[in-house]
C-alpha cells in the first residue's frame, strides 16, 4: 500500500471531502463567498457551495463539498496502537495469581459532575460490553466502583482506602473541556496525596478522548470510543505485573 | 375503542396496583419534610439572596433553625414567630441576622403559635398568590397569542451554558418553530443543596436554574411570542436536591412546564429515596397550582436499560408517576408522562415495537399530552444516519398522537446541540409532521397482529410487575433495581441528612394552602 | 380486493384504451425497420469488431448496402447473398470488404433470395442460442446462489465513466447489500448511432455501454454472486439510437435487466418517434426471449412534469408500456414498470400522496416488479435533509410491496454519488426495510379516505387522457406534450433518417425467429 | 457587524464545523490517525474523530467535528456582487423600444452532451421559475431556445443566423469537469467564427459555476444557483443598451 493517499470521492485520488459550518452573518452572496473563503482556508480548492440556509435573524448554515490538496501521509500518522499482548480473563488471573501474588485492586468512578456511568459500568461491572464480560468478573481482580459524581477528594481518598494499583476515571461530558479539567484536576491530586512509588497507575476513558495526550494530563493511559474490558485488564497486567509499574 | 383493543380490566387492574403500591410513599411525603420543602416554604413566604459566598439566605436560614430546633416542626412557626418577637418584617433580614447569630429560634405555643401560624400563612399567600396571577396570565397570552397550531407541539433543547447565549438561540429555535423551550441544567446543578443566584455564565453542557436566568429566558419568550402570535412555552427541571423550590421559582417566574419525575433523582442522581419522595410530592402540590405540564423521566431508563426487555418498566412507572401526580392534585393535562423511541435499530420490525409502545402509552393515559422523547442511546458520530433516526421518530410521534416532542439532533453522540443542528432537526419534524399529518388515519395495527400482541404482552409484564412491587414494597422494588437497572437501597443516598420526620404540630403554611386547593 | 378498493371496470377499461392507443404505433414498428435494428440483426449473426476510427464494422455493413439497395429489404438478404456470391464465411471481413468497395449488394431473388434467407436463418439463430444459452445459465445461477432474500431488489447505480472504477465499485455495493447494480451511461451514449467498441475509461457521469464492458462487469458480478452467495444482477440501458443493437449485446452478455422505455428517447433525447417506436419493439422482443426486465421511464416525467399535476400521465405510460411490452413477448414479470416518488415534500399530506400514487401502480399491475425511483428533483445541496427524504421514500417502497427499489443518494443535487453516499444509502435502506418490514399489515387506506380517493382520482384522470389520446393518435398526442410537457413531433427529432419503410419482401431473420418464440 | 468571524458551533467564536471523507484504506486505529491527520492539515484542532466505518474491503468513512483556526475575513470575500439595476419586465422592454429600437434577439441552448434543459428553459420560457416570467414573455425580446445537446457548431450557425445579441449557454453536468470543457470549447468557437465586434455577448450559467470564472473561460458572465429571469434580463439591458457591449 501506498504510503501517501488522498480522500476519496469516486475516483482514486480526487481529493473529495465534504463539509459544513454556520457563520454568524446574515445570508446574502457575501456570506456564499465568506463560506467559499473558509473554505478555501481549509484546503478546498475547487470548492462547491451547494447548499446555504439562513437561520435566525444572523446565522447562516452552508454545505459545501470540493478537492483538498492535502495528502495524507500514512508512514507519519500518530497513534496509540496497543504496545501490550491482547489476553484472555484466564491468562490475567493467571499472571496476576502467580505474580502479584494477591489480588490486584482497582477503583472506577465517574468523577466531577459527570453522571454517565454506562462507559465505566461497561468496563467493570460483570455485564461488560460487545459480548465480553467486565473486571468484576474477573476472579483476582477486586473491583470497586465508586459510580457517578465522585468529588476528587472522595476518590484519592476511596483509593487509599483500597490500596488501589488502579484508578479507572470515566468523563463523558466534553463541552468547555469539562473532561480535560476534571482529569488534571484528579491527576494533581493523586500527586499531591501519594508519593511517586505509592500512587496507583492512573487511568481515563470516555468517547471524546483525544489518547495521545496521556502525558499532558498526567495519566497513564486514555482508553477511547469502543474499548472492551480485556483491552483494559490487558494493559493492567502489562503495566503492574510485567514491567512493575511505571508511575508518575 | 382504541386501534389496541386492550382488555379494560387489565387496564383497571393495572392502575389499582399503581395506586396500591404508590399509597404507602405517599403517606411517607406526608409524614417527612425536607430543607428544600422547607425552603421553598420560605421562598414563597419571600425571602430572597445569597450571602457573600452565594449561599441562599433560605439556607442559611433553614440551617439555622435547624441547629436551633431541628426541623420536624417545619420552619414557618419558628420562623415567623421569630419575626413577630424581633419585630423584623423581612425574612430576608431575619435570615441575615440569624446568620449573625442574633436571632435564636424556638417553636412557639399557644396563642404565639396560632400568631406565627397566622403571619407565615400571610406571607406565604403573597408568593401564592404571585402564582396564581402568573397562570391567569398565561390563560391570557394564550388566549391572546395562541396555542401551537399542530400536535404534538415541538420541544427544543438549549444547552450552551450562559444564559446569554441561551436567549438567542431560543429565540431563534422558536422563530424557526418551536413551541416549548427547555433550558438544560448544568452537570452539577442536581446534586447542589441549594439554588445559585442571578444570572449565570458558567455552565458546563447545560445552565443554571435560577430564579434570574427563568425570569430572563420568560421574558425574552414573552417577546418571541408577541413576535410570533404563538405563545411559546418555557421548560427547566424541578429535579435533583432543591426539586421543590425551583417548583416554587417555577411558579413566581411562569414557567410553563417542569421535568418533575417521582424516582428520576434517586435512579440516576443517586439522590435519596425517601428525599425525593417527599421532596416531589410538594414540587407537584405547587406544580399543579401554577398551571404548570409536568415532564416525567421514563425515557431515562431506555438509556441503562435495553428498551425491549424493559419495556414493561416504563409502563410501570408512568401508572406510579401518574398516581402520584393525581394524589398532588395534578390533572390529566398536566401529565406529559415520558417514554422513548430507544430500540436498537438494527432489531427486525423495531420500528413496528416503537410504534407498539408508543401506542400503548398513548392509548393508557388518554388525556394526558405524553412526551414522546427521541434516539439517544443507539446514536453515534454517524450524523447522516442519526438524522434519518429522528426521521422515524417523528414519525411514530404523529402516527401515534403524541403530546410533546422532544426533537432529536444528529449530533446525540457528539456534542450538545448547535444552532444549525436545531435548525436541521425542525426541518425534519416539520417535513415529517406535514408530510404526514394524516397517516394515523390509515395507521390500523392488524388485528391479532405483531403491534397489538406487542402491546398486550408489555400491558401484562407491567401488570406483573405491578404486583411484585406492591407485594415487596416500593422502596424495596427500587432498592433491588427495578427501574433501569439502577439499585437504590432507600437508606443510602445523597440528600437523606436533609430529611426529617414530621414532630407532633408540624406546621407548613403551604401545604395547607396548595392541599385545600386540591380537594 | 385490493387496499384501494380499485373499480375493476375502470381498470379493464383503461387497459383497453391503452391498447386501442397502441395498436397504430405497433403496426407503424410492424411495417418499418431501423439501422439500428438492422446492426442488431447483424450482430445476432456474428458481426463484431470496428474500423481503425471506432465505427462498428456492423454501421460499415449496414451504411454499404443502403448506399446501394437502401434499407426496405432488410440487410440479412442481400447481406447473406453476399457472403453466399462472394463465398466469404465471416461476416465480419465481408463487412471489411464491402467497407473497402470490392463487395456489392443486391437484392436476391427466388432461390438466391431461400438460399441468402436460410443463411441468414442461421447465422441468427448462432446469436439466439447464446442469449437462450444465457438465460439458462442465469437460471442455474439463480438456482445455486439464490435470489434476493428481500422485496424490494436493491438497485444501485454506479458512474464513474471509467470501468476499472465501476467494477471495484459495484463489487463494494454488492458486497454493502446491492442486488441490482447498473452502470450508468455517459451523457453523450444516447445521441451516438454506433456502439463504441471495447473497454472504456473516459466516459462523462457515466460509461460507455459496450460488449466488453458488458462483458468484464457481468463477469466480476458473477464472482461477487459467488462470494456473497446471492445473485447479483446487472443493468444497463437498451436506449437511445442504438437500442435494438444495446439490447441484443445485453442478451449476449447476460445482462439481467435493461432500462427499456418505449417513449423516453422521443421526449428526453428528443429522438425521432417512429425510430424509437421501431427501435423499443425489437429491442423488446430480444428482451423476452433473454429473459431480461426492462425498466421503464415514467419517473423522468416528474423530473420536468409536476408529480401531482401529472401523475395520471405515469400511469398512462405505464399502461401504454405495459401493452407495448406484451406485445412484444414481455411476461408481467419483465415489467420494471417506472414510477417516482417526487412530489415536492413541503407539500402538506405529500407522504400520503406518495402512498396513494405508489400504491396504485402496485394495485394496477399486481404481476409486474414495478420500478420505484427516489427523489431527485427536490433534492437540494442540503444533504441531510435529502438522506431524511430518502428514508421516507425507501418507505413507501416497503409499505406498498414494490419490486426493485433504485436507492437514492443524498448528493443527488450535487455529484454522481460517491463511494460513501452509496454506503450512507444502503445502510438507509436496510434500516427502513428491516425496521418496517411488516408495517404494510397495518397500513390500511381509510375507506373514502385521502388515500383512496387520491388513487381513484388518479386512475380517473388517466382513463380521460387515453381516451384522448385514442381519439387523437398517439403521435398527435406525443407532439402536443402529453408527456413531461416535452414537444415532441413525429417528423423531427434525431434519427429520422435512419428509419426505412418496408419493401415487399422485407426480410428479418431475427424478428421471425423471436415472434415464433412469442407465440 | 465585524469584519471578522468565525465558525459558530453554539458559542460565539467556537470556530466548530463538521466534516465527511473516505479515506482508501481499511479501517483500524492507524486509518483513524490518519482521517485525524487530515483533519488537522484542514485546519481542524482539536478535531474529534466521531464516526469511522469501513466500506468494501479497502475503504473507511469518517465523520470528523472540530474546531478550525481559520479566521473569515469578511472584507476579502470575493464575490460577483450585481453591479447593474434589476428592471422590472416593463423597464426591460421599454429601454429596449427607446434605445435598441428593434427587437433584441436572445439564442439559448444546453450544449455539448448535456440534456439538462430545466435550467436554461426556467429562465428562456414563458413558464419561468419563482414565480417569474421566462425571457419569451418579454414583449421586446426574441428568444430561439435550442434545447438540449446542441453540438458548438449548430449553436454558433443559430447566433449568426438570429444575429443574436447574446448566447445563453447552460451547463450543469459536471463530472471531470465537464462543464468547463464545453464552455471553453464554445468560447474559443465564437472567437474564431466571428469578429470580436460581431461576437454576441456569452453567457453560461448551471449551479456548479465558480462565478468568478467569467474572465478564465472567456465568458461575460456567469449565472450559478437560483438565478431568476430578471437578473438575465436586467443584465442584457445593462450590458447592450446601457454601456453598449463590451464583448471580448
Ligand atoms: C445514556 C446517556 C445519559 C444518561 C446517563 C445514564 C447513566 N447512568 O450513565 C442520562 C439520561 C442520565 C444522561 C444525562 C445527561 N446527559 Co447524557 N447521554 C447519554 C448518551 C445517550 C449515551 C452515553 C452512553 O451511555 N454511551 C454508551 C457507553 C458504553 O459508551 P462510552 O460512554 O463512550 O464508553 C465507552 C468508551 O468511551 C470507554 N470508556 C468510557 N469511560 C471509560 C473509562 C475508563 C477507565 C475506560 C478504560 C474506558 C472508558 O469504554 C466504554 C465502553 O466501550 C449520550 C449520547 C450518545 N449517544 O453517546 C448522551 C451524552 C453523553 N449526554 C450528554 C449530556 C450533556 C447530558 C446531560 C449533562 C444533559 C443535561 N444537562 O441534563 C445530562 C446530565 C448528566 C450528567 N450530570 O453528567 C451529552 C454530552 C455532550 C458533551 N460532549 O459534552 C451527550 C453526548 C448527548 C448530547 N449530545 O447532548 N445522559
Ligand atoms: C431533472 C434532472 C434530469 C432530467 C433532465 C430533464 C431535462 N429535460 O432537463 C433527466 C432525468 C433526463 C436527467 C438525466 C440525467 N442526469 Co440529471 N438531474 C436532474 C436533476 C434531478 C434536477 C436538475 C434540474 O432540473 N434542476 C432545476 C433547475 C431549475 O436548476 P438548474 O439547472 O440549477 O438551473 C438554475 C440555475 O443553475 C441557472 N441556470 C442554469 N442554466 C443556466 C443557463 C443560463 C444561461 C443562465 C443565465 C442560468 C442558468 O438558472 C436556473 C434557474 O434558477 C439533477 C439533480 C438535482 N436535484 O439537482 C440531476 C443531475 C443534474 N443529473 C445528473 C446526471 C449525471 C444525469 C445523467 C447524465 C445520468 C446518466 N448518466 O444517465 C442523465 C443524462 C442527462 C444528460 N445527457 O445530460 C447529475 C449531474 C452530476 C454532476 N454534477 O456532474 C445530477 C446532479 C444528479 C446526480 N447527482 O447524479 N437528469
Ligand atoms: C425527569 C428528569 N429530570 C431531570 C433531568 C435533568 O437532570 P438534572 O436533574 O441532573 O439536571 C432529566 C434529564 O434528562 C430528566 O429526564
Ligand atoms: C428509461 C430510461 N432510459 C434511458 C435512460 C438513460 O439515458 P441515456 O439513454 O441518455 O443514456 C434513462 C435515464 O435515467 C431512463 O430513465
Amino acid at each position: 500500500m501506498s504510503t501517501i493517499v488522498r480522500p476519496y470521492g469516486d475516483m482514486t485520488g480526487d481529493g473529495m471531502v465534504q463539509t459544513s459550518f454556520t457563520l454568524p452573518i446574515p445570508h446574502d452572496k457575501k456570506a456564499e463567498g465568506a463560506a467559499l473563503q473558509l473554505a478555501a482556508k481549509m484546503g478546498l480548492d475547487p470548492a462547491m457551495l451547494v447548499h446555504a440556509k439562513q437561520m435566525g435573524e444572523g446565522f447562516t448554515f452552508f454545505v459545501v463539498y470540493g478537492r483538498v490538496n492535502h495528502l495524507v501521509e500514512l508512514d507519519k500518522v500518530q497513534v496509540v496502537e496497543r504496545d501490550f499482548p491482547l489476553l484472555t480473563a484466564k491468562e490475567v488471573n493467571t499472571l496476576v495469581k502467580k505474580k502479584l501474588r494477591r489480588k490486584l485492586s482497582v477503583v472506577g468512578a465517574c468523577i466531577g459532575t459527570d453522571a454517565h456511568t454506562v462507559g465505566i459500568d461497561a468496563i467493570l461491572n460483570v455485564k461488560g460490553i460487545a459480548g465480553e464480560k467486565g473486571l468484576e468478573y474477573y476472579r483476582e481482580l477486586k473491583v470497586v466502583n465508586l459510580g457517578a459524581q465522585v468529588t476528587v477528594p472522595d476518590l484519592v481518598e476511596a483509593a487509599r482506602k483500597e490500596k488501589a494499583d488502579a484508578v479507572l476515571v470515566s468523563q463523558v461530558v466534553t463541552q468547555r473541556d469539562a473532561h480535560l479539567h476534571n482529569t488534571r484536576e484528579m491527576t494533581a491530586a493523586f500527586r499531591e496525596a501519594l508519593p511517586a512509588h505509592k500512587r496507583p497507575l492512573l487511568i481515563v476513558g470516555g468517547p471524546r478522548f483525544d489518547e495521545l495526550m496521556a502525558d499532558e494530563l498526567g495519566v497513564d493511559r486514555i482508553f477511547g470510543r469502543g474499548t472492551t474490558p480485556r483491552e483494559v485488564a490487558s494493559f493492567l497486567v502489562h503495566k503492574i505485573i510485567e514491567k512493575g509499574s511505571e508511575k508518575k | 375503542m382504541g386501534k389496541l383493543h386492550l382488555d379494560n380490566d387489565v387496564v383497571a387492574k393495572a392502575r389499582a396496583l399503581a395506586e396500591r403500591a404508590g399509597r404507602p410513599v405517599v403517606d411517607l411525603a406526608r409524614s417527612h419534610t425536607t430543607v428544600s420543602v422547607e425552603r421553598a416554604v420560605l421562598r414563597l413566604a419571600g425571602i430572597s439572596g445569597a450571602d457573600a459566598e452565594g449561599i441562599p439566605w433560605a439556607n442559611r436560614l433553614v440551617d439555622a433553625v435547624r441547629t436551633d430546633i431541628g426541623l420536624g416542626h417545619g420552619v414557618a412557626s419558628p420562623v415567623f414567630d421569630a419575626m413577630l418577637t424581633t419585630g423584623e418584617s423581612d425574612l430576608t433580614v431575619l435570615a441575615q441576622k440569624a446568620a449573625a447569630g442574633s436571632v435564636r429560634f424556638r417553636v412557639p405555643e399557644k396563642k404565639d403559635a396560632t400568631a406565627a401560624r397566622r403571619a407565615a400563612d400571610r406571607a406565604v399567600k403573597t408568593g401564592i398568590a404571585t402564582i396564581d396571577r402568573n397562570r391567569r396570565q398565561r390563560d391570557q397570552m394564550i388566549k391572546k397569542y395562541g396555542d401551537p397550531k399542530q400536535r404534538p407541539w415541538i420541544y427544543l433543547i438549549v444547552a450552551t451554558g450562559d444564559i446569554y447565549e441561551d436567549i438567542p438561540q431560543a429565540q431563534a429555535a422558536a422563530r424557526a418553530g418551536a413551541d416549548v423551550i427547555a433550558v438544560i441544567r448544568s452537570t452539577g446543578q442536581s446534586l447542589l443543596d441549594f439554588v445559585p443566584e442571578g444570572a449565570t455564565r458558567e455552565g458546563f453542557a447545560g445552565t443554571y436554574a435560577t430564579q434570574e436566568n427563568f425570569r430572563l429566558m420568560r421574558a425574552a419568550l414573552d417577546e418571541s411570542s408577541k413576535e410570533l402570535g404563538r405563545y411559546v412555552r418555557l421548560t427547566n427541571y424541578a429535579s435533583g436536591l432543591c426539586m421543590p423550590e425551583i417548583a416554587a421559582l417555577a411558579g413566581l417566574q411562569r414557567l410553563d412546564m417542569m421535568l418533575n419525575d417521582s424516582m428520576y433523582g434517586i435512579l440516576f442522581r443517586d439522590i435519596n429515596p425517601i428525599r425525593t419522595f417527599v421532596d416531589q410530592r410538594f414540587s407537584r402540590q405547587v406544580h399543579a397550582r401554577a398551571g404548570i405540564i409536568i415532564n416525567t423521566g421514563e425515557d431515562n431508563y431506555l438509556t441503562t436499560a435495553d428498551a425491549v426487555d424493559e419495556a414493561h418498566t416504563v409502563t410501570v412507572s408512568q401508572l406510579l408517576n401518574e398516581y402520584f401526580a393525581h394524589e398532588a392534585g395534578l390533572a390529566d393535562w398536566q401529565l406529559g408522562l415520558g417514554h422513548a423511541f430507544e430500540i436498537n435499530p438494527d432489531l427486525p420490525e423495531s420500528f413496528r415495537l416503537e410504534l407498539a409502545h408508543a401506542l400503548l402509552a398513548r392509548e393508557l393515559f388518554p388525556d394526558a399530552p405524553l412526551k414522546w422523547m427521541p434516539p439517544t442511546k443507539h446514536m453515534t458520530g454517524d450524523v447522516f444516519r442519526g438524522n434519518l433516526l429522528d426521521g422515524f421518530f417523528n414519525l411514530v410521534g404523529t402516527m401515534t398522537g403524541q403530546g410533546i416532542l422532544l426533537v432529536g439532533m444528529m449530533t446525540e453522540a457528539v456534542v450538545t446541540p448547535w444552532l444549525s443542528d436545531r435548525d436541521i432537526a425542525l426541518q425534519n419534524v416539520r417535513y415529517v409532521l406535514n408530510a404526514c399529518r394524516g397517516l394515523h388515519e390509515d395507521f390500523v395495527p392488524a388485528p391479532g397482529g405483531f403491534i397489538q400482541q406487542r402491546a398486550h404482552q408489555v400491558l401484562d409484564e407491567a401488570t406483573e410487575l405491578l404486583e411484585t412491587i406492591e407485594r415487596k414494597g416500593l422502596l424495596t422494588a427500587i432498592a433491588e433495581g427495578a427501574f433501569g437497572i439502577m439499585k437504590r437501597p432507600a437508606d443510602r443516598g445523597k440528600g437523606l441528612d436533609g430529611v426529617a420526620k414530621h414532630e407532633d404540630g408540624y406546621y407548613n403554611p403551604a401545604t395547607v394552602l396548595l392541599e385545600g386547593a386540591a380537594q
